[in-house]
């Protein structure tokens, strides 16, 4: 095999994991959202969008130091997230014409005022790490690598707070059956709260991450919300392995589908292969059978 | 015989909801399968109307098989059903849910439908008469115009009934009919369901309340998706195995 | 009201003179409108947004049987595209080109409400969206034929005179005409057998309502409606590209609906008019106007939930609640 | 579902209605006030009158933040036209006034912009738009008799073509660039075999690509595989590296584009251990695509971009702009964008000048006999026979810059001839 398609195999198997683990953080926050309320949080793209700036504008105009500034940002979004479950999502809650209406609203808030109030730089988040890290012919950003490492550890806190912790599980409890978790006098407003939370919060550090490995712009999140709906409904709802899972897939057919055919057909192709999956598994791959 | 069920067995994934039942219902009677919750006669019911589908066994309705069918097309055979939980149309009156059930006898196709031909308007005045017979049946027409998910418990339950009985059924399934009724409400519904049975209609209904046997000329006790005993009432009342499931399973027999 | 449920007979329709005259009267009004405001630009407004009412209304019958189309700006781009291509590319007469296009959306419709009429509401508005996306990205990658991300200009437009006017009038009857079709499918006993499916697909079917096929059904009524209009648009606004077609587009198509109120077949219509218009009248704020739409959008969905079209009850039940108020101070 | 209520839908539509109207009426009173109005300033004796020209801008969507910039560059290149003694026509004194109009990002988007600067507002003459959009306005103002001068252009169909004769192209584009960085690589790097090339998919590959391509080929290069389209939108972009790096191409050519896609094809491809020969060649200036690629990555590039600050000065015009610009910003060192709005209206100040008239025919008829012109960025000629088949694209000399280790340095001024 010569070495230019074994550089290739290798780049894409890099690529494949680095953004699999993106898509996974992302996925995860809004996976618990929609579990836990029912919601789907249409605004999560604009949420990831936001934290990148926030995490941007910290670490250039502010001139902090960009991991500080990374924590800042999340602590902030994550905020943001108890305004929006308390505002955008609990009055509506259950009813998806009026959540899209709001998400939306919140979208072209956060666009537009992005767009409108940074003028036009070319605004990249310095990088965390420099450098390249090299063994024999492979060459890997020493920022991909970190980018990687940091996406996988969270996931595995993440999945542990969900099965160790109380609130991991309550947050469960409420998912499998919202009124028996009621009954048990659970909380439910303060469990969807801290979902809301969670969820922007990875969504802000994923963006964090992505500001200084891509750069930025207002629009950046909408091409990374669809991403998100496909893991969730590919996964299948309520199942945490099925994200994991189809984050995998996902990131790994966006890595190696641009190699295969050229620019606007990867998306398409895409599609064409999550349909068909979903028609022969209506619930997902992970996703429980309904008893009749 | 109507109804004619051999060796149904339903797995869901590890458990058997239902294993090799076989039961006849012959014609014009009132047949009761007892037995305490999770004992599979919801299940068996869904298997019947074609809600899911049978691992094994066969379905025979007037002696055509219909294992496996759509349940809209066992509705065309005249087979009627009604559900344990939320049993009708919540956001439509009491005389919508009737009226909106009347789809098979008569039937308009969609071209007079849409342009509102004659026999479309003739269909319709006679569907509104008939809704309004059932409703007096079940006692619901002082209600008609009110919306279906304010009513109490016990009139949703009978509005299910009126429903079952709007696509004139031979066979009616009824899924716990008493279930949570007070007591006169459960005298007035047992009553509708005797003057039904006068109308000729076979009715299999699936209860755990014992009050039930009362109107039964034939009853059937499964638990654990199997047939344990079958019988008169009488017979039922005595046999120590029923009385065994039922305590065994934690139940009380008066509910 | 309970005879009207299953169809509007003989008597309703007596019952209804008042608002044939009203809508008589609408209508006169719209026909009226190009004697009052001369300016085209203003007509071109107008003429966008009979095309997006169509496209709104049929997209809420779809909703009305529980199925919410994400794909449905995708469709609209379908029938633009397809009617794009024949006029331009096959040199078909436009209006052939238009009937097609709804005719082509319509059987794309039905080809996948067929698979897709396994999936139950979530999960159908979800894969309705991923075919949405794939449709669009499919016609964009489609090369020299569909001109890719920067899309097709210069179609034969359906008259050759500069003037609007014409426009106007004839996409005011097919909007007319049109939103009559849907108005008759949804009051007759079609559109209460979508209703019930919508409610509960179980009771539904065990009375005999085939779940499927009134699925489909409505799948491609609305379809060929939206074909139809995304047809429209084509020769009429002689460019067309996909990034007005995308899944925002399709989450808009929603608004119009849910500011206008999805329980009333007026919404869609109302929506429109607003939520299209209300941001035109303020482009004079630049970068700034999707502010406008954004504040449209926050106002109504926190001050009128059911939408712009229960106002007249919000403000009759006020006036009632007031008078009776009135009259318990007098006793 | 609730029943419909007739009433209800009746007042509801009345309702829809009465809002329509109110909505216009207020449109017909924008339209009425944007129509030329007469103002005197105390400054002169004799009264100014203003006249009203159509900016077609991309305000919101993707291109937004880079169209409101490249419209205050606009506004400063207006003023300079008045502070310059304005426009005289007959005559008669006149300063240029710009009537604004957001194109969205997308082609209806810019049809409807169109519109409502022929219809609403009444303009005769049209700058703009940006990017692939020129195909939404170029007929309409053949149709229309509108002077359309664009500030970009990707070779689509219907952007500009013999059909088009309305339609000036006053501001180097995508092929100008290439035409430079094809010239310098030829002259500086004779080692370089084979080629890669690599542009957005956002439909010109037929066009562009084919055109770029063959004169590629003419130049004795092979290009190495086919053209690698990138979709914009893409998250990540390393797959596009890889496969560049796959090609085995001496060099890659990134044509047209904006900073974000090319720099971050740049930073994978070193990322990826390949320190293959880079050349892009699009409107954005280098510090652009090393901010996004990064100091370390951004080396053995060859950029030919707009004039930036840093390269030695063509004009003292450009001068004065990068002064106001820099003013209006409020930041000492803000690099221009690209002038795609205010080149144009540079060069529109002189063909009114020339013409002394403000018929768009006459105009057009005096722009296409000029042979030359003063650009911002200094004397321009005026050509594109070959390529767009009329002769009505401004070309004029761009820097090539050499890229190490995040270091700019200028090499030399291409004269970018359109063929």
């Amino acid at each position: 095999m010569p070495e230019a398609t074994i550089l290739l195999i290798i780049a894409s198997i890099v690529n494949a994991l680095v953004l699999s683990s993106m898509y996974i953080l992302l996925a995860l926050g809004f996976t618990f959202l929609f579990n836990i309320m029912g919601i789907l949080n249409f605004a999560h793209g604009a949420i990831y969008m936001i934290g990148a700036y926030i995490c941007f504008f910290l670490a250039t105009a502010v001139g902090i130091n960009q991991w500080l500034a990374m924590l800042i940002a999340v602590a902030a979004v994550g905020l943001f997230g108890i305004f929006m479950e308390r505002f955008a999502f609990r009055p509506f809650f259950g009813n998806i014409n009026q959540i899209i209406v709001v998400c939306i609203g919140i979208i072209t808030v956060l666009e537009n005022g992005v767009s409108v109030s940074q003028g036009f730089i070319v605004q990249v988040t310095p990088p965390f790490v420099q450098g390249i890290f090299r063994v024999g012919i492979i060459s890997i950003s020493w920022e991909r690598v970190v980018i990687f490492l940091i996406g996988i550890s969270l996931l595995i806190l993440v999945l542990l707070f969900i099965n160790k912790t109380k609130q991991g599980l309550q947050m469960r409890a409420v998912a499998q059956d919202l009124e028996g978790a009621v009954l048990q006098g659970i909380n439910v407003h303060f469990v969807s709260a801290l979902a809301c939370v969670i969820a922007c919060a990875l969504a802000a550090l994923a963006g964090s991450l992505m500001g200084s490995y891509l750069s930025l712009t207002p629009y950046m999140g909408q091409d990374i919300m669809i991403k998100v709906l496909e893991i969730l409904v590919l996964g299948g709802i309520g199942s945490i392995n099925g994200v994991l899972f189809a984050g995998l897939i996902v990131g790994t057919l966006d890595a190696v589908l641009p190699i295969m055919v050229s620019g606007t057909a990867t998306q398409a192709l895409m599609m064409l292969i999550i349909i068909v999956i979903l028609l022969f598994k209506p619930q997902g791959l992970f996703g429980k059978e309904v008893r009749g | 015989m109507i109804l004619e069920i051999a060796g149904l067995t339903k797995n869901f994934g590890g458990l058997t909801a239902v294993s090799g039942m076989n039961i006849t219902v012959n014609d014009g009677e009132v047949l009761g399968l007892i037995g305490p919750n999770g004992a599979g006669k919801s299940t068996l019911f869904n298997l019947i109307t074609g809600v899911i589908q049978p691992t094994k066994g066969t379905v025979v309705f007037k002696g055509k098989d219909i294992t496996g069918k759509r349940p809209h097309v066992i509705a065309e055979l005249g087979i009627g059903r009604t559900f344990q939980l939320n049993p009708l149309f919540p956001n439509f009156t009491v005389l919508q849910n009737v009226v909106s059930s009347f789809q098979i006898r008569p039937r308009s196709n969609l071209f007079d439908t849409f342009f509102n031909t004659p026999v479309y308007r003739k269909n319709e005045a006679y569907i509104l008469e008939q809704s309004l017979e059932i409703l007096k049946l079940v006692g619901l027409y002082k209600v008609r115009n009110e919306l279906a998910k304010n009513q109490p418990h016990g009139y949703q339950k009978m509005l299910g009934v009126a429903r079952a009985l709007a696509i004139k059924p031979e066979l009616l399934l009824l899924d716990e009919p008493i279930a949570g009724m007070n007591p006169d409400e459960i005298n007035n519904t047992i009553e509708a369901i005797r003057r039904t049975s006068q109308l000729g209609v076979t009715i299999i209904l699936v209860e755990h309340n014992m009050k039930i046997l009362e109107i039964c000329n034939r009853v059937v006790v499964i638990n654990f998706g199997q047939k344990i005993v079958e019988g008169t009432p009488r017979e039922i009342k005595e046999n120590p195995e029923v009385i065994k499931a039922y305590l065994g399973s934690g139940h009380d027999t008066q509910h | 009201m309970g005879s009207m449920i299953a169809a509007p007979n003989s008597n309703t329709h007596r019952k209804n003179l008042i608002p044939a005259i009203g809508y008589g009267a609408v209508i006169c009004l719209l026909a009226c409108l190009p004697l009052i405001f001369k300016s085209p630009y203003i007509l071109h407004l107008f003429i966008l947004t009979l095309i997006y009412i169509i496209a709104a209304a049929s997209m809420r019958f779809i909703m009305t049987s529980g199925q919410i189309p994400l794909a449905h700006a995708a469709f609209l781009g379908l029938g633009a595209y397809v009617s794009a291509v024949l006029s331009k590319h096959m040199g078909l007469s436009p209006w052939l080109a238009l009937i097609i296009a709804a005719l082509v959306s319509m059987c794309v419709g039905i080809a996948i409400s067929f698979p897709f009429a396994r999936l139950k509401a979530f999960y159908y508005a979800m894969i309705s969206l991923f075919f949405g996306v794939g449709l669009l990205q499919g016609i964009e990658s489609l090369g020299k034929l569909t001109g890719g991300l920067a899309g097709i200009t210069s179609i034969p437009t359906l008259f050759n005179t500069g003037s609007k006017v014409p426009y106007y009038y004839v996409f005011l009857a097919l909007t007319i005409i049109s939103l009559a079709i849907l108005y008759r499918f949804e009051a007759c006993r079609i559109g209460w057998n979508l209703k019930a499916i919508d409610q509960s697909y179980l009771v539904s079917s065990s009375v005999g309502i085939s779940e499927v096929k009134y699925r489909v059904l409505a799948v491609a009524i609305g379809c060929f409606f939206v074909g139809l209009a995304g047809g429209m648009y084509a020769n009429y606004n002689v460019t067309i590209s996909p990034s007005s077609f995308d899944t925002t587009s399709t989450l808009w198509m929603i608004i119009y609906v849910a500011i206008g109120g999805t329980n009333d077949f007026a919404g869609p219509i109302i929506g429109t008019a607003v939520l299209f218009l209300i941001p035109q009248y303020f482009s004079g704020l630049k970068q700034y106007t999707p502010f406008v739409s954004a504040a449209i959008l926050f106002t109504v969905v926190f001050a009128f939930r059911d939408g712009l079209v229960s106002i007249p009850r919000l403000i009759r039940t006020r006036y009632q609640r007031k008078k009776v108020k009135v009259q318990t101070d007098d006793s | 579902m609730k029943k419909i209520s007739y009433p209800l839908a009746l007042t509801s539509i009345l309702l829809a209605s009465f809002m329509v109207l109110m909505s216009l009426a207020g449109c017909t009173k924008t339209a009425t006030t944007t129509a030329a109005t007469t103002t005197t300033t105390t400054t002169t004796v004799q009264p100014i009158k203003t006249y009203t020209v159509g900016l077609l801008a991309e305000l919101t969507g993707f291109l937004g933040s880079y169209n409101t910039a490249t419209v205050n560059e606009a506004q400063i290149a207006v003023d300079m036209v008045n502070e310059n003694g304005g426009i005289i026509v007959g005559g008669q004194n006149y300063n240029l006034k710009l009537v604004v109009e957001d194109g969205q990002s997308t082609l209806d988007g810019t049809t409807a912009a169109a519109n409502k600067l022929i219809f609403n507002d009444n303009v005769k003459i049209i700058i703009g738009p940006d990017a692939y959009f020129n195909s939404a306005v170029s007929g309409l103002c053949e149709q229309n008799k509108i002077l359309h001068i664009a500030g970009y252009c990707t070779m689509q169909p219907g952007e500009m073509d013999a059909t088009t004769t309305y339609t000036f192209l006053g501001q180097a584009a995508s092929i100008n660039y290439f035409t430079g960085a094809l010239a310098y690589l030829k002259a500086n790097y004779p080692n370089v075999k084979t080629v890669a090339l690599c542009m957005p998919d956002d439909g010109s590959i037929p066009y562009f690509g084919a055109a770029v391509q063959k004169m590629v080929e003419a130049d004795g290069y092979t290009v190495a595989g086919s053209i690698i389209g990138y979709d914009n939108s893409a998250v990540d972009f390393s797959p596009y590296a890889a496969k560049i790096i796959a090609t085995g191409a001496d060099a890659v050519i990134c044509c047209s584009g904006i900073a974000l896609p090319n720099g971050s094809i740049l930073k994978d491809v070193r990322d990826a251990g390949s320190n293959m020969l880079f050349v892009i060649c699009n409107s954005t200036i280098p510090t652009d695509n090393i901010t996004v690629a990064g100091t370390t990555e951004s080396t053995n590039v060859v950029d030919c971009s707009a004039a930036y600050i840093g390269c030695p000065n063509p004009s003292a015009d450009l001068q004065e702009m990068i002064q106001r610009y820099q003013l209006l910003v409020g930041n000492s060192n803000a690099p221009l964008v690209t002038l795609e709005y205010a080149n144009p209206i540079w060069e529109l100040g002189q063909v009114l000048n020339q013409a002394n008239s403000f018929d768009p025919t006459v105009l057009k008829n005096t722009f296409a006999n000029m042979t030359t012109i003063q650009t911002l960025y200094g004397p321009g000629t005026i050509s594109g026979q070959q390529t767009f088949g009329i002769n009505q694209a401004v070309s004029y000399q761009l820097p090539i810059t050499t890229i190490t280790n995040g270091v700019p340095t200028f090499q030399q001024w291409e004269p970018a001839l359109v063929p």
